[in-house]
């Protein structure tokens, strides 16, 4: 029974140790959906609104990233280009007061859950006008009043509050559906196993989607995590499906279809959503375990390109007004940053506020 | 006053406070069905059903986290770890997210949550059941941290931490539970949170002591007072909110002061109280604030170990000797 | 959409809410083997060992829990009773430097893996002739060097741990194979899933032994854990297996058929053995959770009386030296007992012993 | 004296000791391929390749708990936590299994590990990425905390902790890797866990402060000698064992003492030094021990916010005004 020694080895590697320069594409798409917007129950305004969100946010985070690289604001920036389609297609699948949670790479879920592009730039700034006064930042966009819980800075953290959320819809009997958002990195923490435990057990109606952008910070999924990600539904008899998150019809049609039967059967759903993200994990990621190939695939199958031609071809809307739609955003983007330079910074003693929602405690303050 | 054990006080608090608001529930491993692992929930699930007293898996991590996303949406969950020692599991979810979710979203939502369940040691558990952690939980904002030493207090606090609006760590004592003691009959009687208890008056030192502690202490002051030594003895009821007010106003009255934890010695609420008392009475002590805690060695499980290992009334003793120059 | 209202309830209901009386057996039993000892490669001595290591745990114990009544010695007390077919099946299938590691259960797998029965009862006494010094206890049996690894109190806690001790045989490339076992309440616990897909990854050579006896203290499988346990593995694409553990022989059919295969292949495996616990989760459980009926059906089953029956029946050895073997047993405990009355408590100094490999550092010292 | 950035510091200590003793591996998330979410291991895969240098999923628990489980069975883990704001969810396998698994086996087994990876605050990262950890694990015993200030203090104590037989939690700054500093190309160099360094010598006042803060305090410090305070200060660099003997014996000169931590004020190194000194240097203290530290908030994004939440060199000036009545 003795078996060939070779020196062990841990970890799969990776771009930097594959023989052939080459590796596996880091997420397989299926394929998209081939309903027509109004075979999906779409009208021709909800298509033009999708576009426009998905370019707000495409802008958004670009204007962004020029700001943070000038040095305007500090902290963490995780770009979520390249992803739009999911909060797209999601926010139109779902109902305005279904909760949505999701991790740090959230400026798109908030702007699609009506966080203003000023808030967001704001909030980027550390502007007391942000969306959360400045004390989050990048990583903690919310708009509790619109449903969107926010985003989160540990990795795995929110999922449970996720399923939380959906616990107290259950028990207030509102007939509301939860749709907890995280990273293909997250699917390895400890408190998704307990969440899709407790959730199919607790018959929670909460639907768990990964966003598979193909990498956690350098990783590659298939070097963090074993096996489909979809399939970890099984061991817990949970319903799962995978879909194409590269395009927002895809993502609408399957969100639609399972968000409906989350809220009509009281259980909950676990989805992997292949996407992929253009920029590197945050601003400081050089990038060097992908191929440059790998990425201009994605770039070809822009999910924003995509819709744009589908306007175009549907004759939904002309160039010009699409042209007119992107002028737009471009300003709305730009009295962002206007709005975020002139806005105030928090007080000074904003910072023993919003500590306490009962008699504040603050111990020893000198 | 009725004569209540510590579970039964706690139960009567949550209690009152579930019949009054249909938004709390409880949960934890085995608090419906089997009654509690030490019988503090025994008839909830009779009264209030299945839907407001949960059984949870051994999921400390997730039915935390649960929890709090719960209360961010609208409820106030009581969550009940077995003992604090594997609530270890879900620091996650109380240090990085049920204390700073507020904030970080700049005030946009309430953590109205209370985590309980019993501290520290009770008896020959071994290294991995008997730690306090009240002093670790105080060390970070925005968490109130309560560990009361009577049935009475136990009630009154706990219901003033289920109605609180933000999270409450609430420690009990699995050796204490069958302790009877006075409580109020008060209707809807409640404690404020962050107010100490002189609860015995004394001119020649302070004692500091909560939780069990409290007992080892009252031990010792009564032993003392047969030598004619009064103590003055102080129960901080919550860690945190700490009220050293109270406490500066009986040092400068006894200029000596000893502190008994049960915590490692290590920055537990001794070192934090005598630090203070030390920058804030410098004047008027008379000695050096003296603390009684545990050694910084894991919890044995031989009796004669443990015993060892356990702060008890002659230590106390000792160190009151020590502060008053008796030795 | 609208769906009929009622009570939202979370947990599913155990016997106490039942509506008649009665709730489905906690666990199936798989069939047993149908082979016998020579097919299994087992000798006639080997048969009467696996009879005298059950009846040693079975009184061991049982003298154990008497002494434990009578206000001997104090701390948490977990019998194994009723699942002694499992590490007896184990110890055999394994190699004697495989490595074993469990949880608070442990007096069995102590007794089988060479804690003597004066060293375990002088460790549940608390004196230092224990197989941990007295500073374990109960829940902290363990013979390192037999590859014994001990007990662990934090329920899921040593999951990992036996992750990482298997991680170091395949680092030192020294074939062993560890065995981690675990309560089907454990399944529950994030670091289980950490565990799995980092072995998977990382083709760690362990087990991971559910030992399903159908309870969680007082809850039933069922209402903590979704689906059946073994099929958690398929989420991590791990070989995994199902069996019963009342049966020795079954148990060690399969632990050697399983352990070979990670020997050879290198691959971790997820196993569920179901079992029965006879007595409570510790000592101070009413056991209301289940029927009496319940109870009898297992001990029915009883793996200790089918190894008295099946060595008379084939003959490998007659009554009387069964009463030998069971009257040797009974000494040996016995002695055991006086032993650990007799031996020492640890020295004081001990307090402060054990705590360092290196320099020892005690903050404070008074 | 070699000059190097700190992270160079602590790699070369690494690649140092994992030249000499084939035990020692690496793992976390992104130390291999990626060279290091900051860069501390680059170079190393190539070095000592795959088996050896290993990357982890994000699963803090399980690869802790691998590595304690590595470490009884006769390796040497390193294990990085990109921050230790993360290894919260690490916690149970370093507080209930590293640091009591030899206790509790009665001595049965080794954990020789060490867990490493920046502490506290690092810049704008908000409430859930600036926390510092160093006293919460030192409140526990059987571990080692060490927590350096400069480069050559981080090599020398680095490897002894490498090399120590028992478990080591090793805390650096994000922001303080691309620091310089000479270090010493002494053969194998090494320092004795647990002894402080004076730093500076000064008869006014003492100051105790490691990690980022020892560079506010020494800012302070040239600053106050500017008015002829002369401060000596002291960096204990291992925050467990505490050296409080190079303290008191300071403070029995200075007769003042300023400590300035980088937690939150309960409970913290501050307390547990600030406790110890007033005990033991009663006599000696001219005014009480002040102590400067983050205010009991957690961190704010903003950076108008974050600088006031950050303790500053104005505030250790304010400090030693109070002890030396210069105010
Ligand atoms: C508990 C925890 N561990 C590690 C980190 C550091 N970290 C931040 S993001 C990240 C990668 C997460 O990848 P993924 O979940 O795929 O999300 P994506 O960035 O692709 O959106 C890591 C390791 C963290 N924030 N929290
Ligand atoms: C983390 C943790 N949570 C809770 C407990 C309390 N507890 C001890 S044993 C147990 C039940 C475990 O059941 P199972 O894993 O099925 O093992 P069995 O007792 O059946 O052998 C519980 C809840 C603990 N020790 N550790
Ligand atoms: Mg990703
Ligand atoms: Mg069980």
């Amino acid at each position: 029974m003795a078996k060939e020694k070779k020196e062990a080895i841990f970890a799969p590697t990776g771009l930097k140790n594959s023989n052939n320069g080459k590796i596996d594409k880091s997420v397989d798409l299926p394929d998209v959906t081939k309903k027509k917007h109004d075979d999906l129950g779409l009208s021709d305004e909800d298509v033009v609104k999708m576009f426009e969100l998905m370019y707000l946010q495409r802008r958004f985070e670009e204007r962004a990233m020029q700001m943070y690289q000038k040095g305007k604001f500090g902290g963490f920036l995780h770009l979520y280009i390249g992803q739009e389609a999911v909060s797209t297609g999601t926010v139109f699948a779902l109902n305005d007061d279904d909760d949505i949670i999701t991790a740090y790479r959230d400026h798109g879920w908030g702007l699609v859950r009506g966080v203003t592009a000023k808030e967001g730039m704001a909030e980027l700034y550390g502007k007391v006008t942000g969306c959360s006064k400045g004390k989050g930042g990048s990583m903690h966009f919310a708009k509790a009043e619109n449903h969107f819980w926010g985003g989160y800075g540990i990795v795995g953290g929110h999922i449970p509050i996720g399923g939380g959320i959906a616990f107290a819809n259950k028990y207030k009997e509102n007939d509301r559906v939860t749709a907890c958002f995280l990273g293909d990195g997250a699917v390895d923490q400890g408190s998704l196993h307990e969440t899709l435990n407790m959730s199919q057990l607790w018959k929670l109606p909460c639907i768990y989607v990964v966003e598979n952008n193909g990498y956690s910070m350098g990783t590659a999924a298939s070097r963090h995590t074993v096996g489909e990600i979809h399939e970890r539904a099984k061991g817990y008899g949970m319903k799962s499906a995978v879909f194409n998150g590269m395009d927002a019809f895809t993502v609408y049609e399957n969100m639609k279809e399972i968000s409906d039967d989350v809220r009509k059967e009281g259980l909950p759903y676990f989805v992997e959503v292949r996407t992929y993200r253009y920029r590197g994990h945050s601003m400081s990621d050089p990038g060097t375990y992908r191929t440059k190939e790998e990425l201009q695939e994605y770039q070809k199958i822009d999910p924003i390109e995509r819709m744009k031609s589908y306007l175009l071809d549907e004759k939904i809307i002309k160039q010009d007004k699409i042209d007119e739609i992107q002028d737009g955003i471009e300003d709305e983007v730009l009295e962002a940053i206007d709005f975020a330079e002139e806005s105030d910074f928090p007080d000074d003693d904003a910072l023993y506020e919003d500590m306490f929602t009962g008699t504040p405690y603050i111990h020893d303050k000198q | 006053m009725a004569e209540l054990q510590f579970r039964e006080a706690i139960r009567e608090a949550i209690d009152e406070e579930m019949s009054q608001d249909e938004n709390i529930f409880i949960m934890g491993e085995e608090v419906a069905e089997y009654d509690g692992a030490y019988k503090v929930t025994e008839g909830l699930l009779d009264k209030y059903g299945l839907k407001r007293v949960i059984d949870t898996p051994i999921s400390e991590l997730g039915f935390a986290g649960i929890g709090v996303g719960a209360a961010m949406n609208g409820l106030r969950p009581i969550v009940e770890f077995m003992t604090w020692n594997f609530a270890v599991l879900a620091a996650d979810q109380i240090l990085n997210h049920a204390s700073k979710v507020k904030y970080m979203l700049g005030g946009q939502v309430s953590v109205p949550i209370v985590f309980r369940g019993p501290n520290a040691s009770a008896g020959q558990l071994g290294a991995t059941h008997s730690v306090a952690y009240d002093s670790m939980y105080a060390q970070f904002p925005g968490l109130a941290v309560i560990y009361p030493s009577e049935p009475d207090d136990a009630k009154g606090l706990l219901k003033s931490a289920i109605r609180n609006d933000d999270p409450v760590i609430f420690m009990e004592s699995e050796q204490m539970y069958g302790l009877k003691g006075e409580v109020s009959e008060e209707d809807d009687y409640t404690i404020e949170i962050g107010k100490a208890k002189v609860k015995r008056e004394g001119d020649d030192v302070t004692v500091v002591a909560t939780g069990k502690m409290y007992h080892i202490a009252k031990q010792a002051a009564n032993q003392l007072a047969k030598d004619d030594v009064e103590v003055e003895l102080i129960d901080p009821r919550t860690i945190k909110p700490f009220d050293i007010e109270t406490v500066i106003k009986s040092v400068k009255k006894t200029n000596r002061c000893v502190i008994v934890d049960e915590a490692h010695p290590f920055g537990g609420m001794a070192s934090e109280a005598g630090f203070l008392i030390q920058r804030e009475a410098f004047d008027y002590l008379d000695a050096p604030v003296q603390r009684v805690t545990l050694p910084d060695v894991s919890a044995p499980f031989s009796k004669k170990l443990f015993d060892l290992w356990l702060p008890d009334a002659k230590q106390v003793i000792d160190a009151v000797n020590a502060v008053t120059y008796r030795n």
